[in-house]
């Protein structure tokens, strides 16, 4: 297993050196750069940006800039943003982390709800519940997230005005968060979190749900259910404990997106809800073309793509016995 | 030695309260703890830990600068090139160190540094010539400009930051340590701040939560002798999206906001009807310092033809007779706004003048000028052309993404074809934009722009890129060379020279009428429309300024001043 | 020879190919039907958007400003109650200081509504040029505003149904390119196998690791400044196209290497087919109905990409509109939208729809060419 | 009893039916498939298919090859066809090496040699009608162009018991038998002078097994065809073969007329073949050699005779002697170094 | 082969009828079945493809997936350990779950696909034990430990552990049939167990069943197409086609002596290599098989009346006129045909003779 992994890891150096490339020569190849703002300042900053686009580098051909930030990739550097004069590593990860919360609470509803839809769309294949749940979950499916998110917000402000309960919205948690008891932080978390999550499972559910109730119906035909009931076992536990665990292996083989997933996935609705994540962050850096920051994060996704995809081919093999790594 | 006055609050000084929290928000999350690093308009070093820590301000009520920090005006000599300033005693940073001449020293030399790439390098050079500083003792310090200028004030009263902080890392480890002081993760303890406000915590993203510098009550006292500020703390919530800051203020956890249109204001007024919010509310206070406009490319070696039309005075007056600036306005800007027909905007009301022409929207004349410039005919798809049946067109690019912009360009698109001008109007990546509009050159791309500026002080509102050829943001004129197309520009470069060396009010304000009259007749820039300012916070609030005070310029309180009820 | 001939007669109306089969599964679900039906109407209305709209794209006056118009009720008898003809009244407009919302009032100018009514010209199919709109006022002062007017006073529904067509055709233009695209690649791929497949591969895998959204946004950026609007949108078209093909080329060639080793491909082999023949008789062939379904999951998906682009400011702009800008514009008027002016939320409930339509289409789709339910 | 060499590497002396000219002549056929893996996904096992197997089916002959699940019959039958490429050997057909040929000149020996697939719904494309199915390898060949093609195509699911009417028909309107006629009709069409069945019948109902089983003896015996039958059940090979190859493991054990090989089989492993195979009448009792265990792996296989691992008659010997296929009688080979048994 | 059994009916399965509603129609897959098993006996079905083998024996077991299916009629009289006799088409679905696996087991002919592939052959014979015994999880590791040595395999307590992809077919089927076995059933049913084996393999389960069949003393219901293992395993055969019983009796006089002539077209069209007759001499014109013309019918548009008289060479225009009965014809050998008497006057013993027979004529003996 861990030579297999250490394999993996290994061929995907190329992939890991052509995309930043790739993000970098993309980013230089578009007009403008960091300082490009700063040029339209009313005050005479002409001396400034000189000075700055030395120090920054940026007046260096690209690929010498290319090789000097891989060159620090190389010794764990991520390099320093312009923005903020600081490391890369230091200023995303924060923000990493907040997303990979939020991503993480949104799964935890995400999946019981998935897929007691898709087993129930599967056991109840064609009925009226069927039928509803499939249009309700495409119905809100076609939602953009940002329109979704302020929906949302503005249902809460309503209640809020209605009823004067303290329903969070925005932000990742309160004013007197400190002040807190270790389970009071706790909720104080949780219920920021709620919402934002909340708008990401609500959007996210048809795809899997669906795609889990085929595979459930596959799994309901198959023999070995058959086998199971036929040893007189429960319908719960044969649809649970037998049909379920078959169906939801090709997701496993997938847990591995999940982690850049988790990273670069709330998106919009980070932006809606004010969210101290990434994305807000990211897509700051891209209009202020501050290309460290976008290449450092692009490389902390695609790291973590690496590692994930490690990290599903352990997981497929705990759960599916059947494959064998050489 | 300066006391905050009693007139810079409505409310008398022997009923404010000390203690409590003002919460407010920011929209973009703070970036850095290190003063010669912020590069943003609004930081946490550059506008709350030096609060208060200047040598001058101006006073809200006559525009004058007063000393803060000076212990008196300065002298002047040397032509009003030399200042001598005394420094107040007793001052002191927030580790308790006394504040002396040392720390404006070794600051100004700091900024001075192009590798540390200070945000505020380019003001203390004057035609590429610096700005010096000496210590003449410990409390005096002596200023020379290489000439006299008018916001020689303003760039005195830059902030002393400890020179046993930074002037320290500075003489040992040069520009890269300085740089490398006070990253993000600093703890506030190692914060040493001469302003207001020092750091409690800092949350990348989330919140910063400031805390009054207790040093500076010493020597800041309101007109009752009460240390300031009265607040304990300053928290920030980092809400990078209006429509979150505006649901955090109607749900009142936060306790300003800066409403941006009639939208805003509508919901918080409903909020407020409603009784879900305590808050007062001012719509119109006045014009924001800001505009947009249009600027014609008069660098066209490539098409002589468009290069011709764009150096015409009467194409350009024409165009800001077709620009029909109250429906810009009304639609664009919800009808809070105000029009605008000069690079001054309105809310500096010393530098407008009623001399200065406005050519208002009128489309019969933007017609007959154009029909002097040779386009009385049209064809067949109704396009205004001249005689060799060349038809008037452009291109007009704006940034994309920017919904006020790209309706105003529709707008001004709209109603020129009304007069027969086809306007290809194009919004487009502001990066690009910007490049265009940056480009030197003979033969630059671009036809047309519409973008906006904001800022300037009141007591000069023009700077020298935009005015003077050669500027980089002289956008409509930007040859290789940098020299003037027309003696107009001549005499606006010179015109703004004079000004920007008078230090006398009077004479300086006659000058602006010049300088407003030969731009607003060359038209070089058509401006268009800018959003007015309102005011709105929570009524838990008090120490605001005088009502007839507020502008967008000073802003409706005084940060210090602020307490809660 | 004795030849054992089958002698049961078998029923010869049998004679279905399996698109008939596909056909009659498709009629028997209900809810695609509907989906199915839904779509028809939406792509006919996005098809004669001109002629369904009463003005030209955009179409406001400067002299009356009627921002934010609500929409006006159409009266069939004056106020005498005689019945008329359809009239709607004029509305003049006024922006309250103390509550900020524009309040509309009914003038007494009565504007009757026409059918075929004349109009702003316009080009039906891009060719016939028309000016008869089916209804209108004739009178560009007093619109019928079906869906309210946006803050410039132009018709919401106009810019609904001429968004419409950008936004109904990009999702479908952008996923046919990248399937034309994914299914190049993946034939290359599968049938030259070796440093072609891997090289591929290794491009899908680049594409696959950086965020969509981001890569679209930095690749937006490229392309030269000075294009006309519409050009812009085919760009990012093409972006999205580009941003998607690799997943369709990665399942053309598994789907590609998986057919290699059916026995009737390896049959047209021992026959002596050519290599192209076996690709394109026999083995692409069967992808038909693999694109098909992944078409109509795919393309809204990209409708919704579309939308997310408008978020940002890189969809359409000025005077053009997709349903993902118009909405864009009411998520920036913020809460207001909602109070003040909640039919700028219609364009939203458009995506909503066309994407439920779709996906309802897919599931159809998907079940009526799954092999399981054909007997 | 042969001391050989420990492997055999040689080539073998080349059986021959007694007094036919051979059609077909298979010379050390191998096919290895490599399993990929690693870094560079370099070849890091073989699966041994088919290993040094060779045999010759003489002109208008019909020979079986059976053996058990995996034994690499479908593997010999496609790589003598050269649908896969094989590994090493000569497959000589007609005179010529086949195995040398250029992709092009291989297409026109198509003509001669066909094959008929175990599955009938696998093989036949669902998307063509029968007559596309059957015209295709016309159209291939430029054979019996314009309305001819028609004719010949009616004509021949006549001659395989379908009716023209079932021209436009697709394949899944048709019953497994019908199928089977389909590809079968699909062979003919080229008129070929050779052809590989591969297990023609194996996924058909009993009843209609027999049916099959008679055409393509019918259509053998019009055409003078030559077969090359594969199957795993003896008894039904037995009726239409005249000789019949038994595999295993890749490798061959036993030829011999199909009438001597049931009777009188020689090797161990074709014993208990036939032992296994259940006889249909209650009344017969038998004593049944049940083999122990499963055949192995191709990946590896056991040194020696493959078959020793489950060979009652094993000794030492077996592990360390690869058995030559040696003619033990008139034209009856085994593979098999003892000759005291049976 | 044939034991003596102690006669006591243990299933009885009467006039069973099981239909599925598809779109294109009703399909009568179970038509009116009716046979029994008695105590310790083995029975085999043997018919063709679709011909309602499985559907049968699913619903005994009550496993027809309803909808669509449903069980249109008969009874399926059943008796279980507890000694009392219940009608399985009336029991509650949780009784009926303690008969399944417990008082009826079953094998199915897929043992590739038949366990479920992420759980250990321990877990899945465990459950079953668990379940239906009450034991504890390691009690019934050690039943399924026992189970597998019982049905030789290898290092059971090693194997036990093992995925059911670690294992071989012919291994996984003994694995089943441990399964089966576990809960020392009174009726397994196996639904053609050995026929996606080898010959070889085969042979071994088929060994293995007929031994573990005299330690047990269960009955079994032998589901298969293949004439041979029929020969070999039943006690009694039942002959099934299109959803009906045609023909059951003794397995030799089914052999010897068939009533219908879809029994004897399947006995004259499968290879019997033990009769000289058959096998090819060298030089000698090949020999022909004798087949069954035309097709299985499709279990949509079956005839009206008796279901084999398309294909029969012994048709007569009142074959299709109504359903013949199913009739003794002595013995407990029963035959669907209304022709029965002429096959049996005609030859005694052997279905060949019965060749002569014209069709749809009189016998010209
Ligand atoms: N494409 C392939 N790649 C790898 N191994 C293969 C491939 N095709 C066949 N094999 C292996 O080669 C061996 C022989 O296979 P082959 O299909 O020739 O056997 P067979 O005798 O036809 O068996 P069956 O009776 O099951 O058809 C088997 O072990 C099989 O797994
Ligand atoms: N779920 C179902 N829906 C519709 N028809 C079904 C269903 N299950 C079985 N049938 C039909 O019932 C008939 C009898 O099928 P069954 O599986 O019992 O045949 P069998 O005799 O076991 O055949 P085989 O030898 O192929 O296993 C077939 O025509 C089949 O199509
Ligand atoms: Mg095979
Ligand atoms: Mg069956």
């Amino acid at each position: 297993m861990l030579p297999f992994i250490i394999k993996r890891i290994l061929a995907s150096i190329p992939v890991l050196l052509l995309s930043s490339a790739l993000i970098f020569f993309i980013i230089q190849a578009a007009p403008g750069d960091f300082l490009t703002p700063l040029k339209l300042s009313p005050v005479d900053t002409s001396a400034q940006v000189a000075a700055l686009t030395k120090q920054f580098g940026l007046d260096k051909p690209v690929w010498q800039q290319y090789f000097i930030w891989l060159g620090n990739m190389l010794t764990g550097n991520l390099g320093l943003s312009f923005a903020y004069q600081q490391p890369v590593a230091d200023i995303a990860f924060p923000r990493i982390l907040n997303s990979i919360w939020l991503v993480l609470l949104n799964l935890v509803l995400f999946y019981p709800i998935a897929i007691a839809l898709g087993v129930y769309g599967a056991v109840r294949q064609y009925s009226f519940g069927d039928k509803l749940s499939s249009v309700i979950l495409y119905f809100l499916l076609g939602f953009p997230s940002f329109f979704l998110a302020l929906i949302v917000i503005f249902l809460v402000l309503q209640v809020r005005f209605a009823t004067g309960w303290d329903i969070p919205l925005n932000g990742m948690y309160s004013d007197n968060h400190d002040s807190l008891s270790a389970f009071g932080k706790f909720w104080d978390y949780l219920s920021h979190m709620l919402l934002p999550a909340l708008v990401l499972t609500l959007i996210s559910l048809a795809g899997f749900t669906r795609v889990l109730r085929g595979l459930m119906l596959d799994q309901l035909n198959a023999d070995y259910v058959r086998t199971a009931r036929s040893k007189g076992l429960s319908h719960n536990r044969v649809i649970y404990k037998h049909a379920l665990r078959n169906a939801i292996l090709p997701f496993v083989a997938g847990i591995g997106g999940l982690l850049p997933g988790l990273i670069s996935g709330a998106g919009f609705v980070e932006v809606v809800f004010a969210y101290p994540g990434i994305t807000p962050m990211l897509l700051n850096a891209i209009t202020t073309q501050d290309l460290y920051l976008i290449a450092g994060f692009n490389m902390v996704t695609l790291f973590l793509l690496l590692i994930g995809n490690a990290l599903s081919d352990i997981l497929l093999a705990v759960v599916d016995p059947r494959i064998k790594y050489a | 030695d300066f006391v905050y006055p009693q007139a810079w609050s409505a409310d008398p000084a022997a009923s404010a309260k000390t203690g409590g929290e003002l919460r407010t928000y920011t929209l973009s999350d703070f970036k850095t703890l290190n003063p010669f690093v912020s590069k943003e308009a609004e930081s946490l070093p550059n506008s709350y830990f030096n609060l208060g820590a200047y040598l001058f301000t101006q006073d809200p009520r006559n525009d004058k600068f007063i000393p803060v920090m000076a212990a008196s005006m300065p002298t002047v000599s040397n032509n009003g090139k030399r200042f001598v300033v005394k420094i107040r005693q007793g001052m002191k940073f927030s580790d308790g160190q006394a504040i002396t001449a040392d720390d404006w020293v070794s600051t100004l030399a700091i900024h001075k540094d192009d590798k540390v790439g200070s945000n505020s390098y380019d003001s203390f050079f004057i035609n590429k010539k610096p700005v010096t500083v000496k210590k003449l003792d410990t409390y005096t310090l002596q200023f020379d400009f290489p000439t006299v200028d008018v916001s020689a004030y303003s760039k005195m009263s830059y902030t002393p930051w400890p020179d046993h902080v930074f002037g320290k890392a500075y003489r040992s480890g040069g520009a890269a340590a300085v740089t490398k002081l006070w990253p993000l993760n600093t703890p506030g303890s190692n914060i040493v701040v001469p302003g207001a406000w020092t750091l409690e915590s800092f949350q990348a993203g989330q919140r910063v939560v400031l805390k009054k510098n207790t040093r500076f009550g010493e020597w800041n006292k309101d007109s009752a002798g009460k240390a300031l500020p009265y607040l304990d703390r300053l928290s920030f919530r980092v809400i990078e999206n209006q429509n979150a800051a505006l649901a955090a203020y109607l749900a009142g956890q936060i306790d300003t906001f800066g409403p941006r249109n009639a939208d805003d204001l509508a919901q918080i007024k409903r909020a407020i009807d409603g009784g879900n919010l305590k808050a007062e509310l001012f719509a119109n206070v006045g014009p924001q310092a800001t505009s947009t406009w249009v600027v014609w490319n008069w660098n066209k070696s490539g098409d002589p033809f468009k290069q011709k039309i764009f150096r015409d005075v009467r194409f350009r007056r024409a165009m800001s007779h077709i620009a029909n600036r109250k429906a810009m306005v009304q639609l664009t800007l919800g009808g809070l706004g105000t029009e605008v027909y000069s690079s001054v905007y309105p809310i500096f009301k010393n530098y407008t003048y009623a001399s200065t022409p406005k050519y208002s929207y009128d489309l019969d004349q933007a017609r007959k000028l154009l029909a002097q410039m040779g386009f009385t005919k049209k064809d067949k798809d109704g396009w205004l052309v001249d005689a060799q049946g060349r038809r008037l067109e452009f291109t007009l690019n704006t940034n994309s993404g920017n919904t006020v912009r790209e309706q105003q360009g529709r707008i001004f698109a709209d109603e020129a074809k009304k007069v027969g001008v086809k306007i290809n109007f194009n919004p487009i990546d502001f990066n690009n934009l910007v490049d265009l509009m940056y480009e030197k050159g003979e033969n630059r791309k671009f036809d047309s722009i519409l973008l906006g500026f904001s800022g300037g002080t009141n007591y000069w509102p023009y700077s020298s890129n935009t005015v003077t050829c050669g500027g980089s943001l002289h956008a409509y004129n930007n040859p290789t060379n940098g020299a003037c197309l027309t003696s107009q520009e001549q005499l606006i470069t010179k015109l703004f020279n004079q000004g920007q060396q008078t230090l006398d009010d009077t004479k300086r304000r006659a000058i602006g009428e010049q300088l407003s009259k030969a731009m607003a007749e060359l038209q070089p820039f058509v401006y268009l429309a800018g959003s007015n300012y309102h005011v709105s916070f929570n009524s838990r609030l008090g120490g605001e300024m005088p009502r007839n005070l507020w502008d967008a310029y000073y802003g409706s309180r005084l940060n210090v001043l602020t307490y809660i009820k | 020879m004795t030849t054992v001939t089958s002698t049961q007669t078998e029923k010869t109306n049998h004679a279905q190919s399996q698109w008939q089969v596909a056909w009659k599964q498709f009629r028997r679900n209900r809810l695609a039907q509907w989906g199915a039906l839904g779509l028809i109407l939406l792509y006919l209305s996005a098809l004669f958007a001109p002629f369904l709209a009463q003005d030209s794209l955009s179409s406001y006056s400067t002299d009356n400003l009627v921002p934010n118009h609500p929409p006006t009720p159409i009266h069939w008898r004056d106020p005498a109650g005689e019945v008329s003809g359809p009239f709607v009244y004029r509305y003049t407009q006024q922006l309250n200081l103390d509550t900020f919302v524009n309040e509309y009032k009914p003038s007494d100018e009565k504007c009757p509504v026409r059918f075929f009514a004349k109009g702003d010209p316009y080009k039906l199919f891009g060719i016939i040029p028309m000016d008869r709109h089916l209804f209108g006022t004739e009178n560009a002062e007093c619109k019928v505003y079906l869906m309210g007017g946006d803050n410039l006073g132009r018709d919401f529904f106009t810019r609904i149904m001429y968004a419409s067509q950008i936004s109904l055709t990009i999702g479908v233009a952008a996923v046919f390119i990248s399937y034309i695209i994914g299914a190049i690649m993946g034939s290359l791929a599968a049938f030259f196998g070796g440093w072609v497949d891997n090289v591929i591969m290794r491009l899908v895998e680049v594409l696959a690791s950086i965020p969509d959204l981001f890569l679209i946004i930095l690749l937006v950026a490229l392309f030269p400044p000075n294009v006309n609007p519409l050009v812009r949108l085919y760009i990012v078209l093409g972006m999205l196209a580009f941003i998607n093909w690799g997943g369709v080329a990665r399942t053309v060639r598994g789907q590609l290497l998986a057919e290699r080793e059916k026995d009737h491909v390896m049959a047209a082999s021992a026959l002596g087919a050519s290599n192209g023949r076996v690709m394109f008789r026999h083995m692409l062939p069967s992808m038909t109905t693999l694109f098909i379904v992944n078409l109509s999951i795919a393309i809204p998906a990209s409708i919704l990409t579309e939308s997310g682009l408008s978020f940002l400011g890189i969809g359409a702009v000025e005077p053009y509109a997709s349903w993902g800008s118009l909405l864009n514009k009411a998520q920036e008027g913020g809460f207001s939208s909602f109070t003040d002016r909640p039919w700028v939320l219609i364009p939203g409930f458009f995506i909503v729809f066309t994407v439920l339509c779709w996906q309802l289409v897919g599931d159809g789709l998907r079940d009526a060419f799954d092999p399981r339910k054909r007997r | 009893m042969t001391t050989g060499p420990l492997l055999n590497s040689g080539p073998q002396t080349v059986p021959v039916a007694a007094s036919r000219q051979n059609l077909l002549e298979v010379n050390n056929l191998q096919k290895y498939f490599p399993i990929r893996g690693g870094l560079m996904s370099r070849v890091v096992a073989n699966v041994k298919a088919v290993n040094d197997v060779t045999f010759t089916v003489g002109k208008g002959e019909v020979v079986g090859l059976i053996g058990e699940s995996g034994s690499g019959k479908t593997t010999a039958g496609r790589a003598l066809l050269r649908l896969i490429e094989p590994t090493g050997g000569q497959v000589i057909f007609d005179g010529t090496d086949i195995t040398r040929l250029s992709k092009p000149q291989m297409r026109d020996y198509r003509r001669q040699m066909q094959i008929i697939f175990q599955d009938p719904f696998a093989s036949l494309n669902p998307r063509m009608t029968v007559s596309d199915i059957i015209g295709e390898a016309m159209q291939i060949h430029k054979l019996h162009p314009g309305k001819q093609r028609v004719d010949r195509i009616a004509e021949l699911l006549q001659r395989v018991g379908l009716r023209p009417e079932h021209m436009g028909r697709y394949p899944h309107e048709f019953s497994g038998g019908q199928r089977q006629r389909i590809g079968i009709a699909r062979a003919l069409a080229v008129d070929p002078s050779f052809i590989v069945a591969d297990e023609p019948v194996s996924a058909l109902d009993v009843s209609i097994q027999a049916q099959v089983v008679n055409l393509i003896q019918d259509l053998q015996e019009e055409l003078g065809l030559t077969v090359l039958f594969i199957a795993h059940d003896l008894h039904v090979v037995e009726y239409i073969c005249d000789r019949m190859i038994v595999m295993y493991l890749g490798r061959i054990m036993e030829i011999a007329p199909s009438r001597e090989l049931n009777r009188n089989p020689k090797h161990p492993y074709t014993e208990a073949l036939l032992s296994a195979s259940p006889i249909p009448d209650p009344t017969i009792k038998r004593q049944r050699i049940i083999l122990e265990g499963d055949i192995p792996s191709p990946i590896n296989p056991p040194s020696g005779c493959v078959f020793r691992t489950r060979c009652r008659y094993a000794i030492a010997d077996c592990a360390n002697i690869v058995p030559e296929l040696r003619e033990v009688a008139p034209d009856h080979f085994k593979a098999c170094i003892r000759d005291d048994i049976l | 082969m044939t034991q003596q059994h102690s006669g006591e009916v243990l299933l009885a399965v009467n006039n069973l009828k099981t239909y599925f509603n598809t779109d294109d129609g009703v399909v009568r897959s179970v038509d009116g079945v009716t046979f029994h098993i008695k105590k310790g006996e083995t029975l085999a079905v043997v018919g063709e493809s679709g011909s309602g083998k499985s559907v049968t024996s699913l619903t005994v077991m009550r496993l027809i997936p309803m909808p669509p299916g449903q069980i249109a009629g008969g009874e399926i009289l059943f008796t279980g350990k507890d000694g009392v006799q219940k009608n399985l088409v009336n029991v509650s679905e949780a009784e009926m779950r303690k008969i399944r696996g417990n008082d009826i087991s079953m094998i199915f002919q897929e043992p590739m696909t038949s366990l479920n592939p992420v759980y250990t052959v321990g877990d899945q014979i465990a459950e079953a034990v668990m379940l239906h015994q009450g034991k504890t999880r390691k009690e019934a590791m050690d039943v399924a430990t026992d189970m597998l040595r019982f049905v030789g395999i290898p290092a059971p307590e090693k194997r036990v552990h093992e995925y059911p992809h670690q294992m071989s077919g012919g291994m996984r089927q003994r694995v089943m049939i441990a399964m089966a076995l576990s809960c020392k059933p009174a009726l397994l049913i196996a639904d053609e167990p050995t026929t996606a084996l080898d010959v070889t393999i085969q042979a071994q389960i088929l060994d293995l069943m007929r031994n573990l069949q005299k330690e047990v003393g269960m009955s079994i219901l032998f589901i298969t197409h293949n004439l041979g293992v029929v020969a070999e395993m039943a006690d009694r055969v039942v002959v099934m086609y299109g959803g009906r019983v045609v023909e059951e009796g003794d397995v030799i006089e089914i052999f010897k002596a068939p009533r219908h002539p879809y029994t004897m077209g399947l006995l004259n069209s499968i290879p019997r290599p033990s009769e000289e007759e058959h096998a090819h001499v060298p030089g000698q014109p090949k020999k022909r098989l004798e087949a069954i013309p035309g097709n299985v019918p499709n279990p949509l548009t079956l005839p009206p009346g008796c279901t084999f008289e398309p294909r029969c060479k012994f048709a007569l225009p009142q074959c299709s006129q109504g359903v013949p009965a199913l009739e003794d014809t002595g013995g407990g050998h029963m035959a669907r045909c209304i022709r029965w008497r002429e096959f049996e006057a005609a030859s005694p013993d052997r279905a060949h003779a019965v060749q002569h027979i014209g069709p749809g004529g009189e016998v010209n003996a």
